[in-house]
């Protein structure tokens, strides 16, 4: 075993749990700021270097920064109020949790891996992956592009803020109390969001 | 275009940087405890008492009226009155404070005690090198802390001061001719009539009228 | 003798290394470089906050520190151990771990930043193969630690610092590394020693052949420099700590040591940054002339990092601090365009190296810059719309 | 144990952890950062098939892996977009409150 790889799977796992099962959103995704980092250091420990500074500046430098901008944006009470107790949505869960995990781990263990056959580990320069972008892999990079693209576009549209605010159904849902319609309770509803 | 303000300005700056090397003239700072600049007339930090003649608690101008003490907005004075009197430049018997302090931590510098004192007996000082490594006792300023000389007052604000002078020059003088005339009409009315007749007491004030002993 | 010299270092390096075992080596050349590069960079530090204040205090018509030993250059040692001897307050309502890791999740990214730049011939501590995608890579971290810093301070004015800087850091790194993308291209790699070397050799014996000779490598010069600017929260896009609106942002709880580590990272931001600028416009550690090869590299590679840091003070001492829209406005509707059509006339000039007539070398010049320079105008102009006209002040001048 | 049984298992255990995160979790922000997580532990998997296949082709694995994370960062982008969006309609992002048909 190595210990280099212990300990940066150990890290990790502690932090993604930490990530799932935290109280604070913040601390949460802090700890998952730590589970990515560990993850590209993993992918750099398989000599995949460009892949793991990659993940590092996507996930630790963008989608980290995302995360807490919409935790930010989006603080409720609710977020601490939001008590554990035993449901039997939580059963079925952590039932399914389990049972993926072990089934997979069962297929894990009953799997016959062969030794490979290159020990010295494979080098990938960053041009041969520019190269191989541009030649094999084009097609690919054209539509991750496109999909790129729509997903700005995509996120743009959809956050942005409509023109008018009040124009839009507020759904007072605070005290779980369900839409009423007539304008009077609509008004507060504005208000008391401002 | 957009960037020539930006390249203007760089170029002021710069100029700046080699013009501070090239004539000391252009700079505006001076190196403060070697050199200082003169205090201006108007400056003004703390107050201070002042007094006349050589003997500071003998000629001091506060007849502890307590006015400045119910005046000052934060309440930095405290004035304790004397219990006995002792004559003032004028040689009337006023009272004198027993204790006078000015809790210069708190003082504001509003010079409002300076404007109400009508004996021009309390005035702004200009001194501001006050840091001490005691923030109570050292701060708290006494009666002979305070007491600064006349000559002090007139080296500070000249015009000011020359013009109080004149006047106490000119009420003292005009004192005495009173005191004189009232010692002629007493003279005489003693040798006219044969009971004289007393004067009220606080319009009576001869020259040295020690009344009581001063303890201070 | 020159090349003993320039290589003066390395040979340190490897003659104390010769002396452990051979097993140990590799690990401790790289622990020695790291400890160089933190050591020169931690004096580097000290020199520059000394050289800001008083070239700040010569912009501004004073004199500047002059106190504290000859010439006030004792001043960093007085600034350090006020530093390090003031009491550590943590806000009682601050989320102590957090408040706590936040300098250190900063001062982290930016030291192995610094580890990536070579600082002259072999002189690179850690030579990976994506060089300048690691630097940025661990650089966006930098954005997390001043969340950490703002958010757990439980203070309005650090929160507000705080999303004022991540938005900021946002906004502005997409020009930075567009800017780069440039240098990228002509020089094929993404390493950064090789990056120095496409820029070595002199065009017709005499100039520097470095990219900020060129239209695209000028322009791209310029909007890595006012996107590190940004980058590194100095002023005019000081927003995030801005001292006289929100009391100096997500540091207003800091004090003590982690407010010094905090300040330390934030120069070694910077000098990592402009090493960076030196490395890719700049020729890295080659010498301008043929005939002053003899100045070893090192000394050139800090000397091109000094004038750099010079122009960020010079900078700090003119402009005035930008508004948030002015902020936003300039990265999104000037920088990027403009460095988006940077890389376009680099791909020009790269393609116009065919052509072998006469007088070919100039005339794509002069077409490139022109390129850059028209929508320079256009957008520049566009930038100045809807800004008040010019007062005429009747009793004023 | 082959050290790919060891990447196996940490992405397994990391798959489970982000599942167990966005089945259980009621924040929409929790739930996509779970599915992040599951998102990553298959990026494992192929870098560790890729780093010990026995005849590797020629950078499959990584290609692979960057187009997946650009999938991530977008997927990232919109979701979190939908949930501010949802956000300023229910006043919240508990996933069991975002229950009416109206809004």
């Amino acid at each position: 075993m190595d210990l280099a790889f212990i300990i940066i799977a150990v890290l990790t796992l502690a932090s993604a749990v930490a990530a799932m099962s935290l109280r604070n959103l913040v601390h949460c995704a802090l700890c998952m700021v730590m589970t990515f980092a560990g993850i590209a250091l993993t992918f750099l420990q398989l000599n995949a270097e460009f892949v793991g500074l990659a993940q590092l500046l996507v996930y630790v430098g963008a989608v980290a920064i995302l995360i807490v901008f919409a935790i930010l944006l989006t603080r409720s009470e609710d977020a601490k109020k939001e008590v554990r107790f035993v449901s039997s949505s939580t059963v079925v869960g952590f039932g399914v949790v389990a049972l993926v995990a072990v089934s997979l781990l069962a297929a894990i263990q009953h799997t016959q891996i062969l030794p490979p056959q290159s020990v010295v580990a494979p080098h990938v320069s960053v041009k041969r992956i520019g190269e191989q972008l541009m030649t094999n892999y084009v097609l690919p990079l054209e539509v991750i592009g496109l999909l790129l693209t729509a997903a700005m576009i995509g996120a743009v549209v959809i956050a942005m803020r409509e023109p008018d605010p009040a124009d839009s159904v507020d759904v007072q849902q605070r005290n779980g109390s369900p839409l009423k319609l007539d304008p009077d309770s609509k008004k507060t509803a504005v208000v008391a969001n401002e | 275009m957009l960037g020539t303000g930006l390249i203007k300005g760089m170029a002021q700056t710069a100029k700046n940087f080699v013009g501070s090397y090239q004539g000391p003239e252009r700079l505006v700072t001076v190196q403060y405890p070697e050199e200082r600049l003169a205090p201006k007339e108007n400056a003004r930090n703390f107050p201070f008492l002042v007094f006349d003649g050589d003997d500071a608690q003998k000629g001091l101008r506060c007849v502890a009226c307590q006015i400045c003490e119910k005046e000052c907005p934060p309440k930095c004075i405290y004035i304790n009155k004397s219990k006995d009197k002792k004559p003032d430049y004028i040689g009337k018997p006023q009272f004198y404070p027993a204790t006078f302090d000015i809790d210069i931590s708190v003082c504001m510098s509003c010079q409002i005690c300076v404007e109400v004192c009508p004996f021009d007996a309390i005035k702004m000082d200009k001194v501001f090198e006050l840091s001490t490594t005691d923030r109570f006792e050292a701060l708290l300023l006494h009666k002979t802390e305070l007491a600064k000389p006349n000559e002090y007052f007139q080296e500070l604000h000249p015009t000011e001061a020359a013009e109080i002078d004149t006047r106490f020059a000119e009420e003292k003088l005009k004192a005495e001719a009173k005191a004189k005339a009232d010692a002629e009409a007493k003279a005489k009315a003693a040798a006219i009539a044969a009971a004289p007749k007393p004067e009220p007491a606080p319009v009576d004030g001869s020259i040295p009228t020690p009344v009581a002993p001063k303890t201070i | 003798m020159t090349g003993q010299l320039d290589q003066l270092f390395v040979s340190l390096k490897q003659w104390l290394v010769s002396f452990l075992p051979q097993a140990a080596q590799p690990m401790a050349g790289i622990l020695l470089s790291i400890s160089a590069i933190i050591g020169a960079f931690a004096t580097m530090f000290a020199i520059t906050t000394i050289m800001e204040r008083k070239i700040l205090g010569r912009i501004q018509n004073r004199l500047g520190p002059n106190r504290v030993g000859p010439f006030g250059l004792l001043q960093p040692a007085a600034d350090g151990i006020k530093m390090l001897t003031k009491e550590d307050i943590v806000p009682f309502a601050a989320d102590k771990l957090v408040h706590f890791l936040a300098p250190v999740v900063l001062i982290i990214p930016v030291a192995l930043a610094l580890a990536m730049i070579p600082y002259g011939r072999n002189m690179t501590a850690v030579d990976l193969d994506a060089g300048i995608l690691f630097f940025f890579a661990v650089g966006s971290a930098t954005e997390l630690s001043v969340f950490m810093a703002g958010w757990s301070s439980q203070n309005k004015y650090s929160l507000v610092g705080a999303m004022r800087a991540i938005a900021q850091m946002i906004s502005y790194e997409m020009p930075l590394v567009l800017s780069t993308v440039s240098v990228l291209m002509m020089a094929g790699t993404l390493s950064l020693p090789l990056i120095v070397q496409a820029q070595s050799g002199y065009i017709y014996e005499i100039l520097p052949r470095w990219n900020v000779f060129t239209p695209w490598g000028l322009a791209g010069f310029v909007l890595f420099m006012i996107a590190a600017t940004a980058e590194s929260n100095r002023a005019p896009f000081d927003l995030p700590e801005a001292e006289s609106e929100i009391i100096a942002g997500y540091l207003t709880e800091y004090s003590g040591f982690k407010y010094a580590l905090f300040f330390m990272a934030e120069y070694w931001g910077l000098f990592a940054v402009s090493g960076l600028a030196v490395t890719l416009f700049l020729g890295g550690w080659n010498a301008p002339f043929p005939f002053l090869q003899w100045v070893p590299s090192w000394a050139w590679f800090f000397a091109k990092l000094g004038t750099i840091i010079f122009g960020f003070i010079w900078v700090r001492g003119t402009l005035p601090r930008l508004r948030l829209d002015q902020l936003m406005n300039f990265a999104w509707k000037f920088l990027l365009p403009m460095s988006l059509i940077n890389i376009v006339v680099t791909a020009m000039w790269h393609f116009s190296r065919v052509f072998q007539f006469v007088g070919a070398r100039e005339m794509r010049w002069v077409l490139c810059a022109l390129v850059l320079a028209i929508p320079y105008f256009f957008l520049g102009r566009a930038l100045g719309e809807g800004r008040p006209a010019k007062r005429n002040y009747k009793f004023a001048e | 144990m082959t050290p790919l049984h060891q990447y196996l298992i940490f992405s397994t255990l990391l798959f489970s952890i982000g599942l167990a995160g966005a089945l259980l979790r009621r924040n929409a922000i929790l739930v996509l950062v779970g599915i992040e997580l599951m998102l990553n532990a298959a990026n494992i998997n192929f870098i560790a098939f890729w780093r010990y296949s026995p005849n590797p082709e020629p950078n499959a694995g990584v290609m692979f892996v960057i187009f997946s994370i650009a999938i991530a960062a977008a997927e990232a982008a919109v979701g979190l977009a939908l949930i501010i969006s949802i956000y300023r309609h229910y006043r919240t992002t508990n996933v069991k409150r975002i229950d009416g048909l109206k809004g």
